[in-house]
């Protein structure tokens, strides 16, 4: 019964942030570029029954099984990310002992998916756009990697329902003030979003997505929105403390701080400006690597 | 599913626009009106917007453009002129409005009033290759034939690290929206780095949307739009261009010219709308330029340039490619029946 | 065993999913793709050849550096879940394990694998 | 029984994938079908409670079958299959070794008495290894660690193109041979088979 | 499930494994054949760990250990790739032997 109840209140909660972090995008876009936006809640709706009732293209001999499996594949690797969320003590979808490596191990299937994305049309834009993520993805999963297991230090445990329980009194935003910013980065490259969007980029015309018309443009989209939310509750589990918090009910307040993650991933993706790749390849590596080896020690000294 | 139809109608105007010689100055700010989306891709457009004089050297690209856009679709020509194959595209001229011609041609399209467009081209793959070769696939060996229709990519020496494999060989543009308008490359490349540029077709003329493109290409699609409401003193505009950190992001000494400027300060100059002179002449040639860049690179390096010194240095030829095209081409035959 | 069922469950959900946007029905122009609008998109213009080819892909080595600095972060897991309890002795593993990663990664530095090659 | 219905659908789709790998002319099918059989097997893991084994199976070979893909598609010809091919030798003897060496194994196997009750779940299997990784197999653990950074080093020296003495971009271009020339080419051994441009085959 | 079972599984991904390693003339082909075999070892591993060494962790160690072992061939046998390519424009294993010079 327990499970029914948390299976529909998660859907529920899944289109609602859905629909909410188009918005938001569309609100953020406007805001920006300066000129406002009409009716932003309505305007999804309308562009994802325009794909629907467009005509699905393919291109010469394109690689079909690939194509539907990236979609599909990306769509349920966030509802994966979702799942391994607790959405009260001891309350998850998926109890596993060791979420935080299947989560690792997700981030790196994204890194598949989009690459199937840009492979399977056989278009020369698409492909570039693929390789160019997984110059990306790869090395920005180690960020991901080194957090967690600074998180996972206190909470002696790579489970997320223990990491969660672990900050009954002091979030680990506070007790690692590195890990929540790089974490943010790892995310806004797990959505193909603003400095990290080196898939489905603008100099490449949309990238991995540049064939895809109606319907599979719209699986797509929903598929980087579904990511968003995935990524974006296990972001408010690990550093925000998740569930916990006074008076509103735990879910509630999941659903709160996984609404602040996916704002602040949405800014950041207008905001920020997106350098060559192989500038970030680099970046990655020298820079932001050994900033999450700071963070992995400061939190193990803590920690003792 | 007419409800669908009825929703969609209502959604904002997904518009591609194939973009002529002088074409009117609103164009540029069209994607500024919230009832129209611009679009980076011919297959999430319903309409297909010609605006300016298309040369007619350019007349077989817009075919295959026009053929690219998923049904239903239609044809909007604005302040451009009549061309055979678009018979029954919206006519606007400059007393009209643009936006509620697109959007009424639009709503007609979704309600079934305007009939979708059909092909301008023959329904025929680039080459015949159907039941040709031993499992119908249209070639012989493993390298050989078409296909699909196509023939194989060849392998080619490379210039940066010497792993010669298959290069890939187009034409680029001239209606890619990271592109100055007009302007259409043939383009070798070895994965996403340049090897080899030719120019199809230079830009035309008095093009003025290259601050726009360039922060589009930085990632800053929404900042882009702003600097197209074109106030002189946008101190916000600044100010966010500033926190995107988009200077940080150009690689240094991407791009120099003899002048001395290179991407980064050509586009300092942009954000400021400091209107500098245009770069002196070089003697540089597209190749000079963009030869060994990687894929966002050279668009950066494209877009920084005015429209003057571009359509100097694409006036320029590059030494014609050494002909070994024939060369290969019998060598690649010759691999192809050795393996059958 | 539960986690199996759940990620199964997952999965076929993701595939109705699309098997529902690509039921005909929703669009009145459903048919398949022409010849012309087949090509790639090139904003008009015409590729030579496929698209899939040799790719050559420009960071190669930095992928193979990559999967063994990969397979060290197999050993940090267990290690985590028991830094506490063994204390020390885990903060001196940690050390050395940092250690090694940074020799890797200042070696690739030094090679500039880090670039485009 | 839940779990041996789940058991038998993953070890067929293990095999199943496993065999497709050989079967099919894309290469990024073979790759990724070899990852659906990793996957499978890690999945297995799984329902024998080797909690961490299973995901880690999961999380790394993801990882290193994109990678497998990147080369795959790099150095075969014809990588996505457009035309059919096989590229095999030794077809028969291969046949009986695979075939031989399966039936040899699962003879072996079914002649053995192997115990019939698995680990039951719910065990800190997570915690025993960490415990002994910090312990008894301390040096096992250092030895992989080295070797790890001693097979960094070795596929940099191995694979990179230019090292230190050349920096990747500003060798874009070689410089002409004469004044103003044309670039350089890379050099080559006079009759080599360089002008082979399909590979050697 | 038994240890009967996956045993035969993993016998089957061995064979399959080793046809493969041994039929295919490119290296990378090859490369996969090996992973396939060390993909069926560590199934054995893992099911003789769960079955006899009851929950031992020098089990899991050694499980680790090969997909260490598969992570280093992959990545010194890709290194070796790009030489021997970078060298002949080979990539098959049969080029190396008829390609002498």
């Amino acid at each position: 019964m327990i499970v029914v109840l948390a299976i529909l209140g998660l859907f529920a909660f899944l289109i609602a942030s859905i629909w909410a972090a188009a918005t938001l995008d569309a609100v953020c876009r406007g805001w920006i570029a300066g000129g406002g936006t009409v009716s932003p809640a309505f305007t999804p709706l309308r562009t994802a029954a325009l794909w629907l009732s467009q005509q699905r293209l393919t291109t010469e001999a394109p690689d079909r099984l690939n194509a539907l499996l990236s979609i599909a594949g990306y769509f349920a690797l966030g509802l994966v990310g979702l799942a391994l969320v607790p959405i009260g003590p001891d309350t998850t979808l998926i109890a596993l002992p060791t979420s935080v490596v299947a989560w690792g191990a997700c981030e790196s299937l994204v890194v598949v998916v989009v690459f199937l994305h840009g492979w399977s049309p056989n278009a020369p834009l698409a492909l570039i756009g693929a390789y160019r993520y997984v110059a990306i993805g790869l090395p920005i999963m180690l960020l991901s990697m080194f957090v967690l297991i600074a998180a996972a230090l206190p909470a002696q445990s790579l489970d997320l329902r223990d990491i969660v329980t672990s900050q009954s009194s002091v979030w680990n935003v506070i007790r690692q003030p590195l890990g929540l910013p790089l974490f943010i980065l790892l995310g806004l490259s797990l959505t193909l979003r603003g400095p990290f969007d080196y898939a489905d980029s603008a100099d490449l015309a949309g990238g991995t997505s540049v064939e895809a018309s109606g319907p599979d443009r719209l699986g797509w989209q929903i598929a980087r929105l579904v990511m968003l939310t995935g990524f974006s509750a296990v972001a408010a589990s690990v550093f925000l403390g998740g569930y916990l918090g006074p008076v509103l009910p735990g879910p509630l307040w999941l659903a709160i701080k996984t609404l602040a993650i996916m704002t602040v991933v949405i800014g950041l993706s207008h905001l920020l400006a997106r350098m060559p790749v192989a500038r970030m390849m680099g970046l990655i590596w020298i820079g932001l690597l050994p900033l999450s080896f700071l963070d992995l020690i400061l939190a193990g000294v803590l920690a003792l | 599913m007419s409800w669908i139809s009825r929703l969609a109608a209502r959604a904002p105007v997904p518009v591609f626009i194939a973009q002529g010689e002088s074409a009117p100055d609103a164009l540029a700010r069209l994607a500024l009106n919230p009832a129209i989306h611009v679009v980076d891709s011919p297959r999430a457009a319903c309409i297909l917007l010609i605006s300016g004089r298309i040369p007619s050297a350019l007349a077989d690209c817009l075919n295959r453009l026009h053929d690219q856009l998923p049904h239903p679709r239609a044809t909007v020509l604005w302040q451009s002129h009549a061309m055979e194959p678009f018979s029954n595209a919206v006519e606007v001229d400059a007393s009209d409005d643009i936006a509620n011609a697109l959007s009424a041609t639009f709503a007609d399209l979704l309600a079934g009033d305007r009939p979708s467009e059909a092909d301008i081209l023959p329904d025929a793959p680039p080459n015949e290759w159907r039941g040709i070769g031993p499992h119908g696939q249209g070639g012989k060996g493993m390298m050989g034939g078409t296909p699909y229709g196509r023939p194989m990519a060849k392998t080619d020496d490379d210039i940066r690290d010497g792993l010669s494999l298959d290069a890939y060989t187009a034409d680029f543009g001239p209606f890619l929206p990271m592109f100055p308008a007009g302007l259409a490359l043939t383009l070798t490349l070895q994965g996403d780095m340049i090897q080899a540029v030719t120019v199809a077709h230079p830009p035309f003329e008095g093009d003025t949307a290259a601050r726009e493109r360039l922060l589009r290409l930085l990632g800053l699609s929404a900042l882009a739009l702003r600097s197209l409401h074109g106030q002189k003193g946008d101190g916000t505009f600044r100010r966010l261009v500033r926190l995107s950190r988009a200077r940080a992001a150009i690689p240094a000494d991407l791009g120099r010219l003899p002048d001395g400027s290179d991407v980064r300060s050509r586009f300092d100059a942009m954000v400021t709308g400091l209107q500098t002179a245009p770069a002196s002449d070089t003697d540089m040639t597209l190749g000079d330029l963009l030869v060994g860049l990687e894929w966002h690179e050279a668009l950066l390096v494209i877009n920084s340039l005015d429209n003057a010194t571009l359509r100097g240095v694409c006036a320029r030829m590059d030494a014609p490619p050494d002909s070994t095209n024939d060369a290969t081409h019998a060598d690649h035959d010759m691999h192809a029946e050795h393996m059958g | 065993m539960t986690t199996i069922i759940s990620i199964a469950g997952i999965l076929a959900l993701a595939v109705l999913f699309v098997g529902v946007l690509r039921a005909a029905g929703w669009s009145d122009f459903a048919g398949s793709a022409t010849a012309p609008q087949q090509r790639p998109v090139l904003g008009g213009g015409d590729p030579q050849t496929h698209a899939w080819q040799r790719f050559h892909v420009r960071y190669y080595t930095m992928t193979l550096l990559f999967v063994a600095f990969e397979m060290e972060m197999m050993f940090m897991y267990p290690w985590a879940v028991v830094y506490v309890a063994e204390g020390g002795k885990a903060l001196a593993e940690m050390g050395m394990f940092l250690a090694i990663l940074s020799v890797g990664i200042l070696y690739g530095w030094r090679e500039g694998i880090f670039r485009w090659e | 029984m839940m779990t041996s219905i789940l058991f038998y659908a993953l070890s067929a789709l293990a095999i199943w994938s496993g065999w497709r790998v050989f079967r099919v002319d894309s290469m990024i099918r073979a790759t990724f079908a070899l990852m659906v059989s990793f996957i499978a097997v890690g999945a297995i893991a799984l329902l024998l409670s080797a909690d961490y084994i299973g995901v880690a199976t999961v999380f790394m070979m993801a990882v290193e079958m994109m990678v497998m893909g990147l080369f795959m598609i790099m150095f075969m010809m014809n990588p996505a299959g457009l035309n059919p091919m096989q590229m095999v030798h030794q077809y028969r003897f291969s046949i009986g070794a695979g075939v031989a060496s399966f039936v040899g194994l699962s003879v072996a196997v079914l002649t053995t008495a192997l115990p019939v009750s698995p680990l039951p779940p719910g065990g800190e299997t997570l915690r025993d290894l960490g415990t002994e990784l910090l312990g008894n197999s301390m040096l096992i653990f250092e030895t992989a660690g080295v070797t790890l950074l001693a097979t960094m080093v070795g596929a940099v020296v191995l694979s990179s193109a230019s090292g230190r003495f050349g920096s990747g971009s500003q060798g874009a271009q070689p410089p002409g041979l004469t004044e103003g020339g044309a670039p350089a080419g890379r050099k080559v051994d006079a009759g080599s088979g360089h002008s082979h441009h399909g590979g050697g085959h | 499930m038994t240890l009967t079972a996956i045993l035969i599984v993993s016998a089957a991904l061995f064979g399959i494994g080793l046809f493969g390693a041994l039929s295919q003339k490119s290296f990378v082909m090859l490369m996969m054949g090996l992973e396939l075999m060390l993909n069926g070892t560590l199934l054995a591993t893992v099911g003789f760990w769960a079955f006899t060494l009851a929950g031992l962790p020098k089990g899991q160690l050694l499980a680790i250990l090969i997909m260490a072992v598969m992570a280093v061939e992959l990545a010194i046998g890709f290194a070796l790739v790009v030489a021997v390519y970078r060298k002949r424009q080979a990539d098959v294993t049969e080029s190396l032997t008829t390609m002498k010079n």
